[in-house]
């Protein structure tokens, strides 16, 4: 299995769920972050004059999928996500050695 | 009449209860809204006060209550920008300075009251317009007739607070302009879930506190009448949030976004009527108007028509049940006019027509000035800046 | 005596100040619980206020202001759903109505505060049983004995805004449910943490600031004795939050929420006073009332009791020891009744009776009807809802 | 003049509102500091409140309204801890006790004002002190010299609501407290966002209602020239925020903390004016006060100054402008005086000598005190405790 | 080493965590997170209607542990962490590479 | 690749980033976590009396690198993450297998 780790523009997370779901991958864990990377940040206004931010909101999708849907995720991923414009985000992919249920003894590895 | 220093006092506080009430609109609004949106949508609140302050003295205040003209509008050369106000005029017991500053924040409130329809997609430069066309060729019209000498007035209709004057207008001109404008990029596909509800909560219960203000500072006076008002403010507020309490119940769970919109809108039932009616009357008008306005919402959306935070259902609709109702229940022993209830047919039709015309103009009248601001300047921002969000795009700002 | 439209003004406020005082409790008591059940807990305030005002109207003012029925309660027909109430009529110069409203206020307050000992868990349809129980067969007596001709009256014992009325009743009502209800679940084992102490601190500018209308509006006019209410609940709230803050600091650190708990315990402390002591009275009433709560809060979390948001310390014994300092500081050229101080031994035994009794019948009567509610309907939601949260197993929604 | 209960009504209604505007300051600046540090903040505004009500009665009174000392003190015997005040004593319609309970809270307001100067990074303890000698050598001679009999009010300087006496004083203070303690550590290298932007919108709405008690209130009346003042700082309060918020558009987008700038903005400027100009002044007034704000803290921002958030900009500077203002749209049908647009340069220079001193005072002896605790207890925190922050550190509380 | 990371209810982190410490496991991090799972999500209540929402709090913790622990501890999270209801949650398994103490400059692999 | 998982001190985090930039490693990740370890937890203040929290906030950076860089980034957060006392946190380096952006087709293994 592979952890697919997912950094993406806030506003996209609902089109990437929703198109996960209907690819059959309906696990996933959602995590509010902030992110810095090639896009520079954001000019925020203060009272009089204004501030640069670096970091940005960014949300970030953990999802557990056996290794043959990887490139499958990644597309659709990159199909719902993608505005063309940097800060679009990027995807990792993590080896997972095993995965288990709390609800049950399942416990599968590879 | 000499001044009534106990009637200035309780009009000066009720003044500023009601400027309360609109920032509380905001906040109201803002807990509703998604994360991304919310000080976009206070801001609108916030905004309409400034707006309204300004117009009212530039030029709404001689509109709504300069001489009248054939029955449909006020003028007074005198009135704009109140420069020939008297600064120790006295009518009623109470400054009149005091009687502008008080009619202004009615102004603002409706106005804040309407962006009910437009949030999370307005363009800031284009709600500015909006607004002071809207209060000048909406609200002061609507206020000239019922408080101002209009034809309303001259015909007998009733509207203690506002009803018909603050809550029809505002709840129909957010539906016409939600019409206008579309719906938000997503509605109906994801889910807008509130953000903040205690939020929200807060904001209602500061509508709930200013709304005492509105009523019964509407008695402009402190006496038997504006205590009766206030007694029947309260059963209606009370009857309206237990009974929307239990419609949701039924159909699920007693949930606090029902509960406190169905306080409103039996506070919105009740302005018309706060002065007219005992408390009877202030125990099923909270009850009825709840149960329009609960029904008015449930087809609101099940039509999936986006007017956002149902400022037509609970503020345009429950005028138009409150105005109505005015003319059920009114007590000749309180106000000197019946209602149907004692057999005043004749009022009660005079009820009916000044809210269905209320209704008409608002809406219509409203559209109007919204297709045309779309038109020209356009109402809306690009949907990268709505995705992105209002608070970002438009305030460069982040709650 | 005719009517005071300064007097009326200054009660309309002070009614609408202590109905803001309401869900200021639910925002005060919401950031003190744990995310989860945030919205559950501010509802709880919110539905008093509404419970309240529909049960004063139909039976609550009879009760408490009827004529009274050997000393121990109140009993008019005509007041049975206000319907006998002239709509003029004027008393002490403030429209009859008006002390309606105001006293209304006082009864949700009560409710209000009281939910201190169930949060977390209690079941809504309980609740609302509960409450109106509780309203008709606990407030509604103790309000009689002290303001409504009752035995209390009668006897001279003096509690100006309602120190026993409102505070040890509501305070030891707590206790008495949180001993039927029985603890939160994991109540000592985990922390509970306070999920937003700024939302408290926001809820607890508001119960300072109403507490001017309770206590000076007590007065039932603007003249010098409001003035005086209002000064020495100024002190005493002043006082009294230094006191705590003083207190955890010496064991710790200054912090936030006992300041506000203390300036809470000055003002319970001050409530039954008010409109009887000067200004030294104030201040010393507020440092011994903050020592008083803060030991007994002390003591409540040492004895592992879950009375969840300290109702009981705060203002069940604040109110004892202010109804009992009113007997000892009260200063005879304000009120014509000196205390202790005076040599007034009478008085102080007077203030002492008074307020054992108080409690012994809030604390009794209430512990019955929790009793029977648990035992028929059952009080408590299941452990699943608890582990889930008010906010979604009782009303769907989340924070 | 016998007991006015009208006036007396309104003047208890705006002592809570000023009152409320003491822990609003808290919230308002609450949600422009980072995360760690919004307890702290809101305390040093809530602690702010207790200290100076004490104060108040123990000492301040006497220096400021006792008999006058060579025109820069005020000095009675009976007026310490108020004991030998009458307790029904009336001057002008209004009890005394009601005019000490008033005047109590705008030297409260300016102490909560004043501390942001120092958020942050302020020790508890030294910050209590300061307080206490700020309140007894600062504020009280400038409210002796304006209100109190001193030089200023014999030499006809015009101070309505406090422009000088609450603004000047408070807004210099903080700016002299701010280079006394130095900037917080990391200012101007990292990032200090404002953690939430509704909470300071929320206080910046009730800073905005509480002032209407502020200024209307002080006319002690409830007339027509109350009427006046509402009025005019509803039109300043207006005009300064689409002032502000159109400069921030120009240089970027309307952003919300801008607007609620300008608002707080117009109205500093119409404090010490709002008895005594017309609504054209008002609007006037709003915006060239907005201005002159925005370019001071561009001007505070640029060099660099940690004076964090921004009292010297908006009250200090606004209540500079505003003395000065009142002198220039001064109207005497309103008020007897003429400013120097009816020629009136003597009143003018009157009021520019007035504000020049206050300033000059306010800053230096400020700068005394601050430097003397700073050098004997320390005013700040250790590098350790402002790093981890001060709710954690000072208080031992989380957000 | 290993990092566990596990996605457990809410209501049941207090638990787990006292479980952990009790084993000799103190370290943890601990985040809040929105998940979509079998669970299948909640029915939300607006102010009239319902509303039907996917993703359910959850919360994640992330424990690294030696291989030789992961085990046990799977054990001791199903343990506490268990309802038998759907929306228990999930545990995978991460390989760990190296860690690294930032207070010392202590540094082991494997 | 390796994705560096720093758990760190929050009033340390502009500091870090800062030092990040300068050594070319713009891209990072930030999430505010709880986390519990040999800290021991701090004692806040309830009403009257205390309470003893064993978690505490901290920020997590996950920081995807080249495995070259590793070495020198764990040296940089050290530096400047480091006040000596218990709490400053843990690094962990998992390996990573594909990076892919989701802008461009980009995909990176290795
Ligand atoms: N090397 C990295 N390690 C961890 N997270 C990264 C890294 N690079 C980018 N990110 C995350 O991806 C987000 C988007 O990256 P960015 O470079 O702004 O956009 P894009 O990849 O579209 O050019 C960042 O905000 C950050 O959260
Ligand atoms: N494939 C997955 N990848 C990542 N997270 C997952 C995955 N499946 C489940 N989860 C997480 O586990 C949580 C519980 O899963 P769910 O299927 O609802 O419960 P259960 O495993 O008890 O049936 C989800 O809310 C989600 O956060
Ligand atoms: N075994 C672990 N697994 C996951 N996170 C850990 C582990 N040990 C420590 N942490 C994280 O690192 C943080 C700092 O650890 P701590 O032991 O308090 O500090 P230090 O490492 O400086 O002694 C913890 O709060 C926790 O978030």
């Amino acid at each position: 299995m592979k952890m697919i780790t997912a950094i993406i523009r806030p506003e996209k997370v609902d089109e990437v769920l929703n198109a996960l779901e209907q690819n059959n991958i309906p696990g996933v864990t959602i995590t509010e972050v902030l992110g810095r990377g090639e896009q520079g940040g954001v000019c925020l206004q203060y009272r009089a004059g204004k501030m640069q931010v670096k970091t940005l909101p960014k949300t970030k999708l953990e999802i557990v999928v056996p290794d043959k849907d990887v490139e499958m995720l990644i597309k659709v991923i990159r199909e719902h996500a993608r505005t063309g414009k940097k800060g679009d985000g990027r995807i990792f992919v993590l080896p997972v050695e095993a995965a288990a249920w709390v609800r049950t003894d399942e416990y599968i590895t590879g | 009449m000499d001044l009534d220093t106990g009637a200035t006092a309780w009009v000066l506080i009720s003044a500023a209860l009601v400027l309360m009430m609109v920032p509380a609109v905001g906040l109201f609004y803002g807990g509703m809204v998604r994360k991304k949106n919310v000080i976009s949508t206070m801001m609108l609140s916030f905004v309409a006060l400034a707006l309204g302050i300004v117009q009212w003295i530039i030029i709404g205040y001689s509109l709504a209550f300069g001489a009248d003209v054939a029955g449909v509008i006020g003028w007074s050369l005198d009135y704009i920008g109140l420069s020939g106000v008297p600064i120790d005029g006295v009518t009623g017991g109470i400054p009149d300075i005091l009687f502008i500053c008080f009619q202004m924040m009615f102004a603002c409130l409706a106005l804040a009251i309407l962006t009910s329809g437009i949030v999370g997609r307005v363009k800031m430069s284009s709600y500015i317009v909006l607004g002071l066309l809207w209060l000048t060729l909406v609200y002061a019209p609507l206020a000239h007739w019922a408080w101002g000498g209009g034809w309303a007035y001259s015909l007998g209709a009733l509207d203690f607070a506002g009803g018909t004057v603050v809550h029809i207008s505002s709840g129909f001109a957010a539906l016409a302009l939600a019409i206008v404008i579309g719906k938000r990029v997503g509605y109906g596909k994801q889910m807008f879930r509130p953000h903040n509800i205690p939020m929200t909560l807060i904001g209602g219960m500061f509508l709930v506190v200013g709304w005492f203000g509105f009523n019964a500072g509407s008695a402009l006076a402190a006496n038997q009448l504006a205590a009766s008002a206030f007694l029947v403010t309260a059963a209606s507020a009370a009857t309206g949030a237990l009974t929307w309490m239990a419609l949701s119940w039924k159909s699920g769970k007693p949930n606090s976004l029902g509960f406190i919109s169905g306080a409103i809108a039996g506070l919105v039932g009740i302005t018309p009527a706060a002065g007219y009616v005992n408390v009877g009357g202030g125990l099923l008008i909270g009850i009825i108007t709840a149960a329009v306005c609960y029904a008015a919402l449930s087809w609101r959306i099940k039509a999936g028509l986006d007017e956002s935070l149902d400022a037509w259902a609970v503020h345009g609709m429950g005028g138009f049940a409150g105005a109505i109702l005015t003319g059920v229940f009114a007590v000749s022993a309180i106000c000197g006019v019946g209602g149907l209830l004692e057999g005043n047919v004749m009022q009660f039709g005079i009820q009916i027509l000044d809210a269905v015309i209320a209704v008409v103009y608002a809406f219509g009248m409203t559209f109007v000035i919204g297709w045309i601001i779309n038109k020209t300047m356009g109402l809306r921002v690009t949907e990268d800046e709505e995705y992105i969000g209002m608070d970002l795009a438009q305030h460069g700002e982040q709650a």
